[in-house]
């Protein structure tokens, strides 16, 4: 038998005893709703008329052309409210968190995107919010704290361990175990302890759900493959799931290759030969770790990527050989961003730039005939410090120290 | 079970039992074991030997630097249960493993289990391990003789308590308040309150953790509990003052 | 008679004689166009795949209560594809152009808005690409000329006149009538010479005719009252359209007051008594100029906003009292933009939150079961450096110092 | 009409006619004094004088800068129509207005054709207003008598052309390429080929401009156009060389 929260024998919920009876909470409130027809109806609605679902599917006509293969479709989870699926996620958790009757809300995050969209959600539906945030990415997304900050929300600079995003979590953990009374932990992505995977997934199904329907109105047939990006997984969890029983269908998860898997400056988890099995963070999975089972750095151009763990319930489906896994550069992810907004006009994301670099390398050699489908998690407008840093531009590089001197004299 | 007895043996003696905390490699080992022969010959009861691990999310702020020190300077689990192992045969007193799960996971959990044993290592407390995930722990527990120390926490019902002392031995460790280790306890009702709630739920030790600091900390305790344990408070001693001032603050403590 | 490109007096097409052939083309594809039903169905379906039309209408609760007196709808123009309103002309030009069989497009661009919508839409039609850009934007607006630039499109900064927007509008018409043979000028807003201002109205009344169907189905009757920015005039235009006809509900459209009317430093043209009847760049209508018909500088904190001119059929609908015209000063709509950003989690974009501002000053005084629309033409994350800047934020301006500081040291 | 009889007559007795321009207050009203002078002494047969507007939409980079600076320079629609008089007065060729529709419009259509009648100033040419725009314009002109002129351009249809020739008096003003003032006109078939359009299309004389610069272009003309029309070339040489050397830039054209 299946323990409950358990993907194959991965997943679980490694908790401190003193969550024991939130958890209880979390998970018998998660389940009535699940049973509750009128809670999904509740969340459609409000992801319909506070975000814009359904997100639609874009026919990429020119990058299609320009490979000459497959026909390319992108799932556009960029045009959510906050500008990426991240907001999926925490919407429905913040409907939970009505029905549990608690008043705050807390949060890691990485790149600040899952920071944003929880500050969001917290201003919307009236919660305190703290954020954690790793010293480094607090520094690095300054972009993403103002608008965090200016949503009401207190942002916490993580000093401890990496400073980043797996340091973040922790110090979320922590805040909760000294007041999971008043509040509930909003995680980010489909890891951490049962219920989190499920629950976010579940959320996050809507993705595919949509997917599903669009590509078959759209395209008439199932695609051939469907391509996502990979952090902790939650964007892809969020497509799969519309593709889970269609076993024609390929789906592959693309994560951070980095400087490359050779150099180990990566975040390449399932596909790299670095992670080994562990458990951390209150779940078991496939981490980044040293042969003492300490966790390692890792390193992506996309800081929503760069994470030691990912998904049980991916890890599952990788070991199950349901899910194919392969990781992109930073350098291929700079190449294909460029591609995709000369091409299409359209900008993903340094993350979900990921999931375009291998439908790239692959599209040419499927028939035209066929379809896939990239999952945009995000957009890349949010990036520009980012993106126009790695792109080395020269007159951002200007303008950037022209802004510093102006700021300087004051 | 050796640990309880040895527990209740020395418990008959005092109205109050002292554990007490470190972090092995923080400072550093040469250091660590200064302040356990401190420990011991200050009449420290039984005594928590923390393997470091990356991710402590049950630790607070000073443990959580120690951690994080000890293993940014290099030490390895190896070094750990060598220290450990030398701590045991050199003192007569009880030493524990605390630790987070994915040591015991990633080293094997039943070689590890196996290795602590060898070494004399009486009971572990492993704060991220539920006895619902622990099964093939609690199995090896048993097989290897070692206490597999259980957690109690303000927000544990009766029921859970008693599930949890079904699974315990050694010692009930009773996390003080709500928090992570390293803040202040108030020892008001509701903390006397708990304390009652525990003894009803276990006939095993009280072991009484997080925010205890002082001689008056350990009076409240004195009655309720059966042992009051010292993290924290003595990581901050020698960081501030060195290892020489454990004795006396031990000393002085009861 | 009414001449054909007149609303009442206002309007026409005072274009030089090397385009009249230009616009006897354009004339004549707008009106096939029109005429043509499947033109306006590819228009609809290529906004719903490649934006996510139609845009929610989210009913801000909190707003709401706060005021205490109308309901408070918001339509969410900023959800579109590039983040603004500008997408639905630009993408329905862009199809135009396709019909024109021409392979170019130019642009003219304030805040860079429109300048990003028509360089994406270039990129996704595959036409060559020039925007216009006043050189103080150019400085400005650095984030987005760099995503002007990725997207393949050629940014040049206009030196001449005060450098903004009505230069960058001249300089478009410069080019134009150089290269009117390849080229189609992609008019930003509802101003310049006849068929734009219809052109552009046709376009952007998706907006209207969606809200209209939203209000009635979310909310059971028409809004009191429909409030929208106006900078030239096209989102306002665009929602005004759905209700146009109704003639309970009252348009008000609201201007830059920027440092308020009596410092002169503003650009309210109908709000205002500094403007007076006026032609220029192609048309007539109410202008901030002097006495000697030299166009005036203007001010607003939202560059969107900052421009002499506006739409000829809103001057019109004033004349005739169906829309009343209010304005918002630089200080009135930072205030509204937090209050927005905390209550209901949504980032108005500066030009948008001017019709916030009024929108909030009315909503109390109107009975609880009376409703009230908001056009929320963009959002506001792409102002950030504007945003930050007016909310003069500390660890803004420090993180802006060290990125300087790191390419000082390049 | 006066403007037609007198370039008519003034061609009977020229191979070509020459028109100049100037953008008043640009850089000065004194040196437009002087520059007028230099262009009437060395037989310049019309000019125009250009009244800035700050959007000059037609005008390339060379005459944009010189409405600029004369409008920044504080010069008012007023002391134009002040120095127009004065030269009108002064010398013996026609002057016409170039400008903008604004600056008639804020002035009142009616009044500014008035006093530009009552100055002396033969005709307008509006390169923003096209006849369907200009029906009050074009009443006016025939009420007082000033000729307003007419632009083909090489988009111009013959039909077109026809019908703007029907509105125009004075001369047609034929723009010799796409594009703004100030660049470069290459005198190939395709040029000739629309002079001859022109030509066929309008017995009103046809003045040729954007782009004249030498004598060379001037030559070109010959046979085909009435006037060739000198603009941004002598603004450059008073920005280059001063006033002083327009007499002989003017001189050395024909
Ligand atoms: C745009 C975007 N895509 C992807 C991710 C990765 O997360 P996940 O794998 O959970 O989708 C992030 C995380 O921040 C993100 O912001
Ligand atoms: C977000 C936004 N709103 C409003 C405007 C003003 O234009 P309009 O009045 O044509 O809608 C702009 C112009 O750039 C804009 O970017």
């Amino acid at each position: 038998m299946i323990k409950p929260g358990y993907y194959g024998q991965w997943g679980g919920a490694f908790i401190p005893e003193i969550l024991y009876e939130t958890f209880r909470e979390l998970n018998a409130t998660f389940a009535r709703c699940q049973a509750d027809k009128t809670f999904w109806q509740e969340y459609v609605e409000l992801m319909s008329t506070y975000s814009c679902r359904p997100t639609p599917l874009t026919y990429a006509e020119n990058l299609s052309r320009h490979f000459g293969g497959a026909q390319i479709f992108i799932k556009r989870e960029d045009l959510n409210h906050t500008g990426a699926h991240k907001a999926n996620n925490v919407m429905g958790q913040g409907l939970l968190v009505k029905r549990m009757g608690k008043k705050r809300v807390i949060a890691e995050t990485g790149a600040g995107q899952h920071g944003v969209a929880t500050a969001t959600m917290a201003a919307k539906f009236g919660f305190a919010c703290t954020i954690y945030m790793g010293e480094e990415d607090v520094q690095r997304q300054r972009p993403n704290v103002f608008w965090m900050e200016k949503l009401g929300a207190t942002v916490v600079p993580v000093t401890s361990g990496s400073r980043t995003l797996k340091d973040a979590i922790n110090e979320a953990f922590r805040d909760w175990v000294a007041n999971m009374d008043t509040t509930h932990y909003v995680m980010g992505t489909v890891c951490g302890p049962h219920p989190f995977p499920a629950m976010v997934a579940w959320f996050q199904s809507i993705i595919g759900i949509e997917a599903r329907k669009q590509i078959m109105q759209h395209f008439g047939k199932l695609p051939a493959r469907v391509y996502a990006c990979v952090g902790g997984g939650s964007n892809a969890m969020g497509i799969f799931q519309g593709f889970l029983d269609d076993r024609e269908v390929e789906l592959i998860g693309v994560e951070a290759g980095g400087k490359g898997i050779a150099t180990k400056q990566h975040a390449a988890r399932l596909a790299s030969p670095d992670a080994s099995p562990g458990v951390a963070q209150g779940y078991k999975t496939m981490f980044l770790q040293d042969s003492d089972g300490q966790m390692c750095d890792t390193h992506s151009v996309a800081a929503g990527l760069d994470y030691i763990g990912v998904s049980p319930i991916l890890t599952d489906l990788w070991e199950k050989g349901r899910v194919r896994f392969a990781a992109a550069t930073d350098a291929e992810v700079m190449a294909a961003l460029d591609l995709t907004i000369k091409q299409e006009g359209i900008i993903p994301a340094l993350e979900s730039a990921h999931a375009f670099v291998h439908a790239f390398k692959e599209a040419g050699s499927l028939s035209k005939d066929e379809a896939i489908i990239i999952n945009q998690s995000g957009r890349g407008d949010k990036d520009i410090f980012t993106i126009a840093h790695a792109f080395d531009d020269p007159s951002w590089k200007a303008f950037i120290r022209e802004k510093g001197k102006q700021y300087a004299a004051d | 079970m050796q640990l309880t007895e040895t527990l209740r043996a020395r418990r008959a003696e005092k109205d109050i039992l002292l554990m007490t905390h470190l972090v092995l490699g923080y400072p550093s080992l040469a250091v660590n074991r200064e302040v356990v022969r401190q420990m011991v010959d200050n009449g420290v009861d039984c005594i928590e030997l923390q393997i470091p691990f990356s991710e402590p999310v049950a630790d607070g702020p000073v443990i959580l630097k120690a951690n994080q020190e000890a293993i940014s300077h290099g030490l390895k689990v190896r070094e750990c249960l060598e220290f450990a192992a030398e701590m045991a045969a050199t003192h007569k007193i009880p030493f524990l493993f605390m630790t987070y799960y994915n040591i015991l996971f990633k080293y094997g959990v039943e070689k590890f289990f196996k290795k602590a044993k060898e070494i004399g290592i009486q009971g572990f407390i492993v704060p991220d391990l539920p006895p619902e995930e622990g099964e093939e722990y609690l199995n090896l527990a048993k097989k290897y003789g070692i206490a597999p120390v259980m957690i109690f926490a303000p927000t544990s019902t009766d029921m859970r308590m008693r599930e949890l002392a079904g699974y315990g031995e050694g010692l009930v460790y009773c996390v003080a308040r709500r928090g992570v280790t390293g803040a202040q306890t108030t020892f008001d009702a509701a903390f006397h309150d708990y304390l009652a709630h525990c003894r009803a739920a276990t006939n095993l030790p009280l072991a009484v953790g997080f925010g205890i600091a002082s001689k008056a900390d350990v009076e409240v305790l004195k009655g309720k509990a059966d042992m009051a344990v010292i993290g924290t408070a003595t990581i901050r001693l020698v960081e501030g003052k060195g290892p020489e001032a454990v004795g006396p603050f031990i000393a002085g403590l009861r």
